[in-house]
């Protein structure tokens, strides 16, 4: 059996190394992002059977848990890291032929770690050394965001870097009163500290308080998302498509293992399902008003950020499973989304919705690869947004409360606006002519390159896998869901 | 005795702190502020070496108050010197 | 308008922070017991890593990882800042004023000297205060002022991407080899060596130096390329 | 009198935090935002290392052979600032060149006016 800390290790070894062979030739450089998740994708995929058991715990330095730091290589965190390598490798073959002006070597090295500190945030079993992932994650995406060096990207990035370097402070203060508390920074020894009275006292109702909204800056949840769209939407396309697929996710997780396995708060449950169902319902309308192509994706991520958080936020297993089948076939399709959204803006010169007009017919397979992507946000079934969706129906039809009845049905109302606006791009890349230019050189077939198009199909298998077949899938996120519910079995796993 | 009077220079020490910070708030000079900003490092890095925690000082002293500070000033030369432009 | 909210999310923030520390008196032994982590270190780290300075003892072998981390993370910054700073054709600026021969002189003098600290101070990382990233950035700060005292000096990056590359890697391959020699990532697998001397302590020494100068390497670029940037 | 002898390092720590976040908030010039996040920073590291603090402790640095483990302060703090000073650092330098080139874009500092030239 592998060790799990070579998720870690390998991949930030290989990004050191990136500049040093960079000397010897930028074409081998580029192709480092994509030997290191390849490597992480076979090594994650490879210990799901083995987790699923018992969760791998990983020490680092040679000393036992409350005193060094160690992974936990449960399930949740390995289908997330396998996620995260997954979609990373598929950006990251994408970014290849993208890619080309600029510091690339920088940009791949950058890439690398941004998804490096991804799964780290996911593995580890430390909350400090989660911070300093986050801060990997966070610092890279502030860089990346901008890449182009344009007036929008450098703004953009101006905003997030400042809005998320308030979120990590407060983070940093909540678990400095953790530390000051408890005297420890092990997740398991801090959860087993606070016990499981399910009442916490100010003192650790302000840790929380504080960590949730320092963290949920990542997550961008309702009041703490005024950075998403900007970023989203001027960042290159694969960083957008990381950012929204991978980065979000990362926060919603870091929200999640808090509020379920380290306090044990069922006080914030109920909070999690409102908040959830206000960001669906802002992200959905101002993604609806939006006219510019990755303005308005940015909006639906927000949209959907709220709906995993209502999902997770129900806090039993149908919907914390729901949940996070919706997290990766968000990851799945909004990555897909961007990456076509790529290439269409580079064809046609505009990110405005209207200079998308005939599409379809200049670039048949990318629009395709769009419209797939479209339908399985929206959750039409054989695509894998539809048993997420249902499975969160489900799970709240099954509370058998008034409340979430109405709450569902705002969900549902939400996704009809994002059909919506969906199946206006959709309309508008088929069913128009093109416009009145009969320019004939503009009108000729220019799909995407091999490179760029071999991603998109590759997610797109999965998509439509994932929506055949999910059994699979829903049974091993069934145990990612028992693993945040029973924390005593988390805290036993860790402290032996 | 001692004692006492230890206390009373953290007091002296904390007040010209927060003196400092605020002064970075209003002054109008960038470089006048970034100083001041020099000038906060120096004493949180006294802070620490007073809470015995010398590692910290000493990275605090060259970190915050020095190689900080060279960057600040570095990027407001290739900036506006005034904070109203 | 604006600054009313602000005034009144400080008050709130102002407010929990002041509750919280009333609930953790300040000097009180919050690590009476021994299951404490901080007690652990405080009673074993010199049996268990051969350090003396048990900040650096918990820095390098007990928090390793979050090193790595932030090794990283400054890594990360040296490259981002980079990519930002990055044009496509370089532009030549004027030649700076050269110094005068004074301050020259003094700079020329000066900046061996504060190399001889900054190594010093990395390498008894694991005796006396300091360690790898405070002598890395006085070692940085020994550049920062040959570049800009002595006009002659020209700062070749690629020696120092060369560097940080070199040192990152060897920090991985260090944990690497702990975890090949049987036991987990970053283990302290070298013999301890005898206590308080300057061999001792396993690969703390080794990996301080690594991180010395990478931090070094990458704060100098770093400042290299600010100031590089032509107006 | 005595609250303050007893609490004058917290009190440092948490005029830092609200001094920085007060400038994030209502300056407008990008500069002055990136000296608040300092002084927050800063102050979130005096605030952990005061919360480290035990009363008649010495340094964690075992100097002399008769030093006793019992009669130390906590180290751990210690170790978390200098990562926390570290990647305050990186952010300021990533902050600072990104004020570098918005200038070369805009020709100006105010978020306030790059906002309006933007719209």
């Amino acid at each position: 059996m592998v060790n799990p800390v070579l998720l870690l290790a390998v991949p930030l070894g290989l990004a050191f190394l990136t500049p040093l062979l960079a000397f010897i030739s930028d074409r081998i450089a580029r192709y480092v992002p994509v030997a290191g998740m390849l490597f992480n994708c076979v090594v994650s995929v490879s210990l799901i059977p083995s987790v699923l058991n018992r969760p791998i715990i990983v020490q680092t330095g040679g000393f036992a848990p409350p005193f060094g730091i160690n992974l936990v290589a449960g399930p949740l965190g390995i289908t997330l890291a396998a996620v995260i390598a997954l979609v990373g490798l598929a950006v990251s073959v994408y970014g290849l032929a993208y890619v080309k002006e600029g510091a690339t070597v920088k940009y791949h090295v950058l890439y690398l770690l941004l998804l490096t500190g991804a799964t780290g945030v996911v593995l580890t079993g430390d909350i400090f050394n989660l911070f300093v992932f986050y801060e990997i994650l966070c610092i890279s995406s502030y860089a990346l965001v901008a890449y182009s060096g344009d007036k929008n990207g450098v703004e953009a990035a101006v905003k997030y870097l400042i809005q998320g370097s308030i979120g990590s402070g407060l983070a940093l203060i909540g678990i400095a009163i953790l530390y000051g508390v408890f005297g420890t920074l092990n997740m398991a020894d801090i959860a087993r500290n606070i016990g499981s009275t399910g009442i916490l006292n100010t003192t650790l109702f302000i840790a929380l308080a504080f960590m949730v909204a320092g963290f949920g800056v990542e997550a961008a949840v309702f009041p703490l998302n005024a950075w998403l769209p900007d970023a989203h939407s001027s960042a290159p396309a694969p960083i957008s498509a990381i950012l929204s697929g991978i980065a979000i996710k990362v926060g919603i997780y870091v929200v999640v293992r808090i509020v379920f396995t380290v306090f044990g708060a069922p006080s914030m449950f109920m909070l999690l399902v409102v908040i959830g169902v206000v960001t669906l319902l802002i992200g959905e309308m101002s993604a609806f008003s939006q006219n510019n192509i990755k303005r308005m994706l940015a909006y639906s991520s927000v949209g959907q950020v709220g709906l995993i958080v209502f999902a997770l936020g129900m806090a039993t297993t149908g919907g914390i499973s729901g949940g996070l089948f919706q997290i990766i076939s968000h990851a799945l399709a909004k990555s897909l989304l961007f990456l076509a959204t790529g290439y269409m803006i580079y064809r046609s010169g505009s990110m405005e919705i209207s200079s998308l007009q005939g599409m379809g017919k200049r670039m048949p397979l990318t629009c395709c690869a769009f419209t797939i992507g479209a339908f399985s946000l929206v959750g039409l079934p054989p695509f894998a947004g539809f048993p997420g969706k249902f499975m969160i129906v489900r799970a709240a039809i099954a509370q058998q409360q008034h409340l979430f009845t109405f709450l569902i049905a705002l969900v549902l109302f939400g996704t009809i606006i994002e059909a919506c606006y969906f199946f206006r791009i959709v309309q508008a890349a088929y069913f128009t002519g093109p416009r009145e230019e009969p320019d004939a050189g503009k009108q000729r077939r220019e799909e995407a390159p091999l490179f760029a198009l071999a991603p998109m199909l590759g997610l797109l298998v999965f998509i439509i896998a994932l929506g055949v077949y999910p059994e699979p899938v829903i049974r091993l996120l069934d145990s990612c869901a028992a693993e945040l519910l029973n924390r005593f079995d988390y805290i036993k796993g860790v402290l032996g | 005795m001692l004692a006492t009077v230890q206390n009373c220079m953290v007091i002296a020490l904390t007040v010209l702190m927060l003196a400092g910070a605020v002064c970075a708030c209003i002054f109008k000079d960038l470089i006048s502020a970034v100083i001041a900003t020099a000038f906060v490092s120096l004493l949180a890095a006294l802070f620490f070496f007073l809470l015995h925690a010398p590692d910290v000082a000493m990275a605090e002293a060259s970190i915050g108050a020095a190689l900080t500070t060279a960057i600040f000033v570095i990027a407001i030369k290739k900036t506006a010197r005034s904070e109203e432009e | 308008m604006r600054s009313l909210i602000a005034v009144i999310l400080l008050a709130v923030i102002g407010l929990g922070l002041a509750l919280c520390l009333s609930d953790m008196p300040f000097g009180a032994n919050h690590i009476a017991t021994a299951e404490k982590a901080g007690r652990h270190y405080l009673e074993k780290a010199p049996q268990e890593t051969g350090s003396a300075n048990v900040v650096t003892a918990v820095v390098v072998t007990y928090r390793g990882f979050d090193t790595l981390g932030e090794v990283t993370v400054l890594f990360i910054a040296a490259i981002g800042l980079g990519m930002v700073l990055y044009r496509r054709k370089k532009q030549e600026g004027k030649p700076p004023q050269p110094a005068s021969f004074v301050l020259q002189t003094g700079c020329c003098f000066l900046f061996p000297l504060i190399l001889i600290l900054g190594v010093y101070i990395f390498l008894h990382g694991h005796l006396t205060p300091g360690g790898g990233f405070q002598g890395g950035v006085i070692v940085a700060s020994g550049f920062l002022l040959a570049y800009i005292g002595c006009a002659d000096m020209k700062i070749r990056h690629r020696w120092f991407e060369a560097t940080e590359s070199l040192a990152g890697s060897a920090f991985v391959i260090a944990g690497m080899a702990g975890l090949a020699a049987g036991g987990s990532f970053l283990m302290n697998f070298m013999p301890k060596g005898n206590f308080n001397t300057l061999f001792s302590a396993g690969i703390i020494p080794i990996i301080y130096i690594a991180i010395g100068l990478k931090v070094g390497a990458e704060l100098t670029g770093l400042i290299a390329n600010l100031l590089e940037r032509a107006e | 009198m005595s609250f303050l002898f007893e609490n004058s390092y917290y009190i440092a720590a948490v005029g830092l935090i609200l001094i920085g976040l007060y400038i994030m908030a209502a300056k407008k010039n990008l500069i002055k935002v990136i000296i608040g996040l300092s002084f927050f920073e800063t102050g979130i590291n005096v605030l952990l290392i005061a919360a480290g603090y035990i009363r008649g402790g010495s340094a964690p640095i075992f100097s002399h052979p008769d030093m006793q483990a019992g009669k130390m302060v906590d180290p751990t703090p210690q170790a978390l600032v200098l990562t926390a000073i570290v990647i305050g650092v990186a952010v300021l330098a990533l902050a600072l060149s990104l004020a570098v080139r918005l200038y070369e874009h805009h020709g100006t500092l105010n978020l306030r006016k790059i906002r309006e030239l933007k719209w």
